[in-house]
C-alpha cells in the first residue's frame, strides 16, 4: 500500500512495502534507519495537526490515509483576513492601532508584556485593522487574538 | 562556617547555590512563590518556605518576607544570587539589622557602586579609565552642547539609575541632541523613577570584557581574570567566554584590565565577589562600565578556567574566611564558553515562550556543563526572566570549547516550548564567531545577515514521514484497538527488523 | 583525519566515542544487536548498521559482521572501545587486511603484551619491578614447590590467560600448594581454555595504581600520569581516582612508575594509548601487573585532571598524527574521582538488575561529568555487563571532587532497576575511604564493617505517608473518575496551598 | 478524617487536617513540604503494594482506606516456608542442592547467569529443601521461584 505524507508542505510518497526500521523509543520519539543513516524524529501533535522535530529543525506533516477517500487536502486559511494573535499568555501594555488603520509590513500593532519583556507584535504584511480585540491591562493567553487585519 | 543558609531567589541559580551548600553540608533553605511551588530549586532544597504570589514584587522581592522565612528557618545568611533583590543595599542593611550575613559586599560598598555616575566618578578618582563623557547629569542643555563637541560625536546618553538599555539614545549630530536627551530623561523616569542622563563617548562595535574580582574582610583583592560577553541581544548577554579571543592574544591587557579593577575594589573598600565591566576599542583601550555587586550569570565559564568554586567562595568569604589563595595562585587554563538557554522563539522576534516542557534531554559527557533550572513536566511561569539554563563547555582551546558546545546543544532538546537552542548552533558555526570577530553589535549584524536554513536533504523528508507515519498507526491502533493495520513490515515496533 | 569511523562497541563507552566524533566532525557509525536496536549510541550516531542477535558472541564479539558493516558504511576506521574485541590482534590484524584502520596499538604490540606470563617477561627485561614469581606455568610441583618456598608464603597462584579473577588461588602454606594448582589449572581451563597458571608473591593489601601512557607512530612515548583503582568487588573496579592519594603525597613514586610504564611500552614498540597496571605496598614498593592495550573504562578522571581528550587523541595518533604535546607539557591540575553505576542490587549480594528504567534523573551542576549510556524508557539488556554510566566529579583538591560526587549522587535517580547508586554514597561517606587508606581489600572490609542505615527519623515516615496517601487517592480518584475524595486540604495539588 | 498508613510496617497516622503541602511534580514523584523542610518522594507500585523511595532509600508502603472496614491488615508471608526466587532474569547454571538437603545460612543453592556474571543464591536462613524447579540450562525470569525451603 501507498501513503501520501505531506512534509512541510512536500508531498512524500511511502511505500509500506519500502524497508527501513522505525522504533519508538521514547513516547512520541521515534529512531528511524533509513539506507544506513540514523534519524531521531519527536513527533507532537499541535492544534494544527502534527509536527515533527530533527536536529533543531521543525517541520509540519500531514499523513493521509490511502483509505478514506473523503478527506482532501486540508484548505489553506482564508488569505484574506489575518488574526494577529497572542505568541504566549502576557498582559496587554499598549495598543498601538485603532480600527480602520491602514498598516505595513512591520508596524506594530500591540505591545505585550510577558516574563519581564515587552514585546512589540507587528503585521507580517500590508493590510487594514478591522477588529482590535485587545485591551490594555488585559490579560492574555497564548492564541488569543488581539487584531484582525484585512 | 554557616549551619543553614536561606537562598533568595530562584531557577537555575537557585538551583546552583542549594548545589553548592549541599556540597558544603550546609543546610539550603529556599523560598518560593506561588509559582513556583514545584520548582526545582525548591525540590532540591533540605528546606522551603512559601513567601507570596507569582509576581516577584509580591515575593522574591519582599525584604520583609524573606527576612521572615530566614528568621523561621534560623538561617545564619542569606545568598540573594543574581537579579532581585542581589544589589539592593537595604536588603543587605536590613540583613544586618536582622542578624543575618548578607552573602556579598558591605551595604556601603553596593551603595558607592550601585548608582552608575557615582561609580563613574569613584573609578576615575581610582585612576581607572573611564569612557570620556559627562560626571553629573545632563540637566542643562548648554553645557551639554560644550559637552557633547569637546567628547565628539557621536555620543551615547545613559539613564544615571539604569540598566538594560532603558532611557539609552545615540545622539550623531549636535541637531538631535536636546530631543535625544528630553526623550531619553523621560524614559528613565518612567522605568526608574529618576530621569537623570549623562552623556558618554560612543565607543565603536566595542566589546564588553569584564574582569572577576574577589576580597575577602582582611583586605586581600584579587582578580580573576577576564570573561567577554560581547554576544548580546538587546543589551542582554547570550553567549560569554573566558578567556576573551582578545584579550587571549595581549596578556598585558589582561593585567592592566585587572589592575584597574582592582584599584576601583579598593576605592570601594569591596569585599566578596563582584564584576567591573569594560568596553575594549579594537585598539585595546579599555574603558570602566559599571561594577555588578554580586555574582555574575555567567560565573561558570571563569570556575571552569581557574577551577575555583565561586559560590563556595562567596560563603567562605562572607563566613569571615580569608581568601585561601593569592594573586599569583591564579591559572587559567583552556577555555570555557556558555550559552543561555532561555524560552523564546527565535523564528518569531524572540517573543518569550512559557509553558509547560513537554520532552526534555539534557546533553553532558566531556567538558559539558549544564546549569539548569527546570525539569520534564515543569511550567516554565510568564512571571520571571525566561532564562532556562546554562550550557557551559571547556575545551583546552576555544575550537575544541566550541565543538564541544555544538555537540551537546545536538544532544539537547526542550520540546512543549520554543527556545534559542537551534539558533546558538547557527551562531557558533558562523566564522566571524569562529574568528573571534566579536563585538556587542555581533547579534543584531548577525540576524540582519542570517540566511534561511538549506533545505533539507529528500531522505530526511522520508525519514520524518516514516515516523510520522509509525506515530499515525500508533495512535489509530491506540484509538481503533481492534483490527491491525497493515502499515508494511517496516512499521513493527520493536527489535530486529531492520532488513536492508 | 578520517572522515568516517565506525564504534564497535555499545553502552557508554559507544556513547562516549560517538561524541568525540561528532565533536571532530567526523561521521559516527554504529552498530548494534537486537536487545540494542534502541539503545542510546544508536540513537546518537549518524548511521546504525545491525549485527545479528543479542548475545555478544553472535554479534559484537563477530569479526566478519563488523568489518562487513564497515566497508558497507565506508568506514575508514574501527575505535573498538573497551572489552569485547578491543584487545584481540586478530581483530586488528584482520581491519589491516580489509584495509581499515584499528584505533589502538599494533597487533603485534597487543600480542606482545596480551598474554600475562609474556608481558611480564617483557617488563621484567625492560626493567620495570615485578612481583617475584615463576616465568613459567607452574606445571612441575616440585619446582613450583622451590620458587613457591624461594618467594616465600602466602602466594598467588593466576592462571596465564585469565583475568577477572578466574583461576586465581591464595596458598598460604606449602601443605596446600598442590591441590590448589590444581583446583586453579582446571577453573583456568574452563575458563579460557588454557590451564596454565603462575605463582607470584602476596602482596598484603595492595593498592592498583596505574599509569596512562599515550604514544605515537613516530615513537614519541609519554604517560599521563596515575589513576587508583584499588576500590574493586570481585575484581571489578567500582571507584576510580586520580590522582592517588598515595602517590600526591609522593612526586617521585609517579616519575618512576611513569618510567617504568615507559620503558614496558617501548620494549613493545607501543603507540596509541594503553594503560600499565602496577600494585603498589604500603612502602611505595610497586610491581607490574599487566598491561591493558585500550581505552581504558576510567579514562576520564584522566581527562579531567589533564584536560586531554583521550579519545580525541586515540583518533588522531592513528590517523597519523604526532602527539601534541611532550612530557613536560602535561600538568595535572585538582582530583578527579568516578564512580561506575551499575544495574546491580548492593542489598541483595549485588545480583545483577536489568529490566525498564522507568525514571532517570541526571545529575549535572558544577564539576560534574555523566558518562551515560541509558535512557528513561530503556531496557537495559541482560546480555551484556551491568555498567549504565559513569559518574565523576572533579575539584580542586580530594575533598571537594567527593563533596560533588555526593552531591551528584543525592540527585541521582534510577527507578525501575536496582542500582548501586545508595552504596556509592556510603562508601564516599566511610572516613577510612575519606582518609585515602585505600587497598584491593577495601570493598570485602567494608563489606564485613557495613552498618544497616540509621532509622529514618519519624517526620521522614510521615512524609513518605503524605506522598503515599496523596498517590492513593489520585490513583483513587482516576479510577472512579467521579466523586472526589475528601483527602483534607493539604492534599489539594498544585500551588500556594503551604499555609504553615 | 484520619488515615493510617504503614511505612515499613509502622502506622502513621495522618489526620486530614494537617497542615502540609503534597504536590505530585512528576508523575509518580511527589514534593511534601512538612514542617519547613522538604522532600522529594517517589512512588511505585510494586508486586507488593506501594514502594517509596527518598534519597535513595526505599520504603514499603501500605495506604489503609478509613471507610473501607472489610480490609484488616495484611497478613504476613507465612514464616514456615521460603521460596527463593531469581532476583533477575538469568539462565540456571548448576543447582547446588538437592531435596531433602538441610541448608545453613550462606549456603549456595543455585548459581544463575545474567549480565556476564554468576551468581550464587545463598539460603538466608537454615532449613531444609523441600522443592527444587530449578533446572541447569533453564532460563528464568525475574521472581521465579528456584528453590523451597522449610
Amino acid at each position: 500500500m501507498k501513503w501520501q505524507v505531506a512534509v512541510n508542505g512536500r508531498s512524500i510518497e511511502i511505500d509500506s512495502e519500502q524497508l527501513a526500521s522505525v522504533t519508538q523509543v521514547e513516547p512520541g520519539v521515534y529512531s528511524v534507519l533509513l539506507d544506513g543513516a540514523s534519524y531521531e524524529i519527536r513527533l507532537s501533535e499541535t492544534s494544527s495537526g502534527l509536527s515533527a522535530e530533527v536536529g533543531g529543525r521543525r517541520f509540519e506533516v500531514e499523513v493521509r490515509d490511502p483509505r478514506d477517500t473523503s478527506r482532501g487536502t486540508r484548505t489553506q486559511l482564508g488569505s484574506g483576513r489575518q488574526n494577529i494573535a497572542a505568541p504566549m499568555p502576557g498582559k496587554v501594555v499598549r495598543v498601538l492601532v485603532n480600527v480602520g488603520d491602514a498598516v505595513d509590513v512591520g508596524q506594530g500593532l500591540v505591545v505585550v508584556e510577558a516574563m519581564k519583556m515587552q514585546n512589540e507584535m507587528k503585521a507580517s504584511r500590508p493590510g487594514r485593522v478591522i477588529e482590535v480585540r485587545a485591551l490594555a491591562g488585559q490579560t492574555v493567553g497564548a492564541g488569543d487574538t488581539l487584531v484582525v487585519l484585512e | 562556617m554557616f549551619a543553614r543558609v536561606l537562598v533568595a531567589n530562584r531557577g537555575e541559580i537557585a538551583v546552583r547555590i542549594v548545589r553548592a551548600l549541599r556540597e558544603m553540608k550546609i543546610r539550603s533553605i529556599a523560598v518560593f512563590s506561588d509559582a513556583d511551588r514545584g520548582a526545582l530549586h525548591v525540590r532540591l532544597a533540605d528546606e522551603a518556605e512559601h513567601i507570596g504570589p507569582s509576581p516577584s514584587g509580591e515575593s522574591y522581592l519582599r525584604v520583609d518576607r524573606i527576612l521572615e522565612a530566614a528568621k523561621k528557618h534560623r538561617a545564619e545568611a542569606i545568598h540573594p544570587g543574581y537579579g532581585f533583590l542581589s544589589e539592593n543595599a537595604g536588603f543587605a542593611a536590613a540583613c544586618a539589622e536582622a542578624g543575618i550575613v548578607f552573602i556579598g559586599p558591605s551595604p556601603d560598598s553596593i551603595r558607592r557602586l550601585g548608582s552608575k555616575t557615582a561609580a563613574r566618578m569613584l573609578a576615575k578618582q581610582a585612576g581607572a579609565p573611564v569612557v570620556p563623557g559627562s560626571e553629573e547629569p545632563a540637566t542643562d542643555i548648554e553645557r551639554a552642547r560644550a559637552l557633547a563637541r569637546q567628547i565628539g560625536y557621536p555620543v551615547l546618553l545613559k539613564a544615571a539609575a539604569g540598566g538594560g538599555g532603558k532611557g539609552m539614545r545615540r545622539v550623531d549630530v549636535e541637531g538631535e541632541l536636546e530631543a535625544a536627551i528630553r526623550d531619553a530623561s523621560s524614559e528613565a523616569e518612567r522605568a526608574f523613577q529618576n530621569g537623570e542622563v549623562y552623556i558618554e563617548k560612543v565607543i565603536e562595535k566595542p566589546r564588553h570584557i569584564e574582569i572577576q574580582i574577589a576580597g575577602d574582610h582582611y583586605g586581600n583583592l584579587v582578580h580573576l581574570g577576564e570573561r567577554e560577553c560581547s554576544l548580546q541581544r538587546r543589551h542582554q548577554k547570550i553567549i560569554e567566554e573566558c578567556p576573551s579571543p582578545f584579550v587571549a592574544k595581549r596578556p598585558e591587557m589582561r593585567a592592566a584590565m585587572g589592575e584597574a579593577a582592582l584599584k576601583i575594589a579598593r576605592a570601594a573598600a569591596y569585599d566578596n565577589l563582584g564584576t567591573v565591566e569594560f568596553l575594549a576599542d579594537d585598539q585595546a583601550n579599555f574603558y570602566f562600565l559599571e561594577v555588578n555587586t554580586r555574582l555574575q550569570v555567567e560565573h561558570p565559564v571563569t570556575e571552569l578556567v581557574t577551577g575555583f568554586d565561586l559560590v563556595q567562595l562567596q560563603l567562605r568569604i562572607a563566613a569571615g574566611q580569608a581568601l585561601p589563595f593569592t594573586q599569583k595562585d591564579i591559572a587559567w587554563r583552556g577555555w570555557a564558553m556558555e550559552c543561555r538557554v532561555s524560552a523564546e522563539d527565535p523564528e518569531n522576534q524572540f517573543f518569550p515562550s512559557p509553558g509547560k516542557i513537554r520532552q526534555l534531554r539534557e546533553p553532558s559527557g566531556p567538558g559539558v556543563r549544564l546549569d539548569s533550572g527546570v525539569y520534564p513536566g515543569w511550567t516554565v511561569p510568564l512571571d520571571y526572566d525566561p532564562l532556562l539554563a546554562k550550557l557551559v563547555a571547556w575545551g583546552a582551546e576555544r575550537n575544541t570549547a566550541v565543538q564541544r558546545l555544538q555537540r551537546a546543544l545536538s544532544e539537547y532538546v526542550i520540546s512543549g516550548i520554543q527556545t534559542n537552542i537551534a539558533f546558538f548552533r547557527e551562531i557558533l558555526d558562523d566564522p566571524e564567531f569562529l574568528a573571534g570577530s566579536l563585538s556587542t553589535e555581533f547579534v543584531p549584524d548577525f540576524l540582519a545577515r542570517r540566511k534561511p536554513l538549506a533545505e533539507p536533504a529528500p531522505q530526511l523528508d522520508t525519514a520524518v514521514a516514516m515516523a510520522a507515519l509509525a506515530h499515525f498507526q500508533n495512535a489509530r491502533e491506540r484509538a481503533a484497538s481492534a483490527g491491525k493495520a497493515d502499515a508494511g513490515r517496516w512499521l513493527t515496533e520493536g527489535r530486529g527488523q531492520l532488513l536492508r
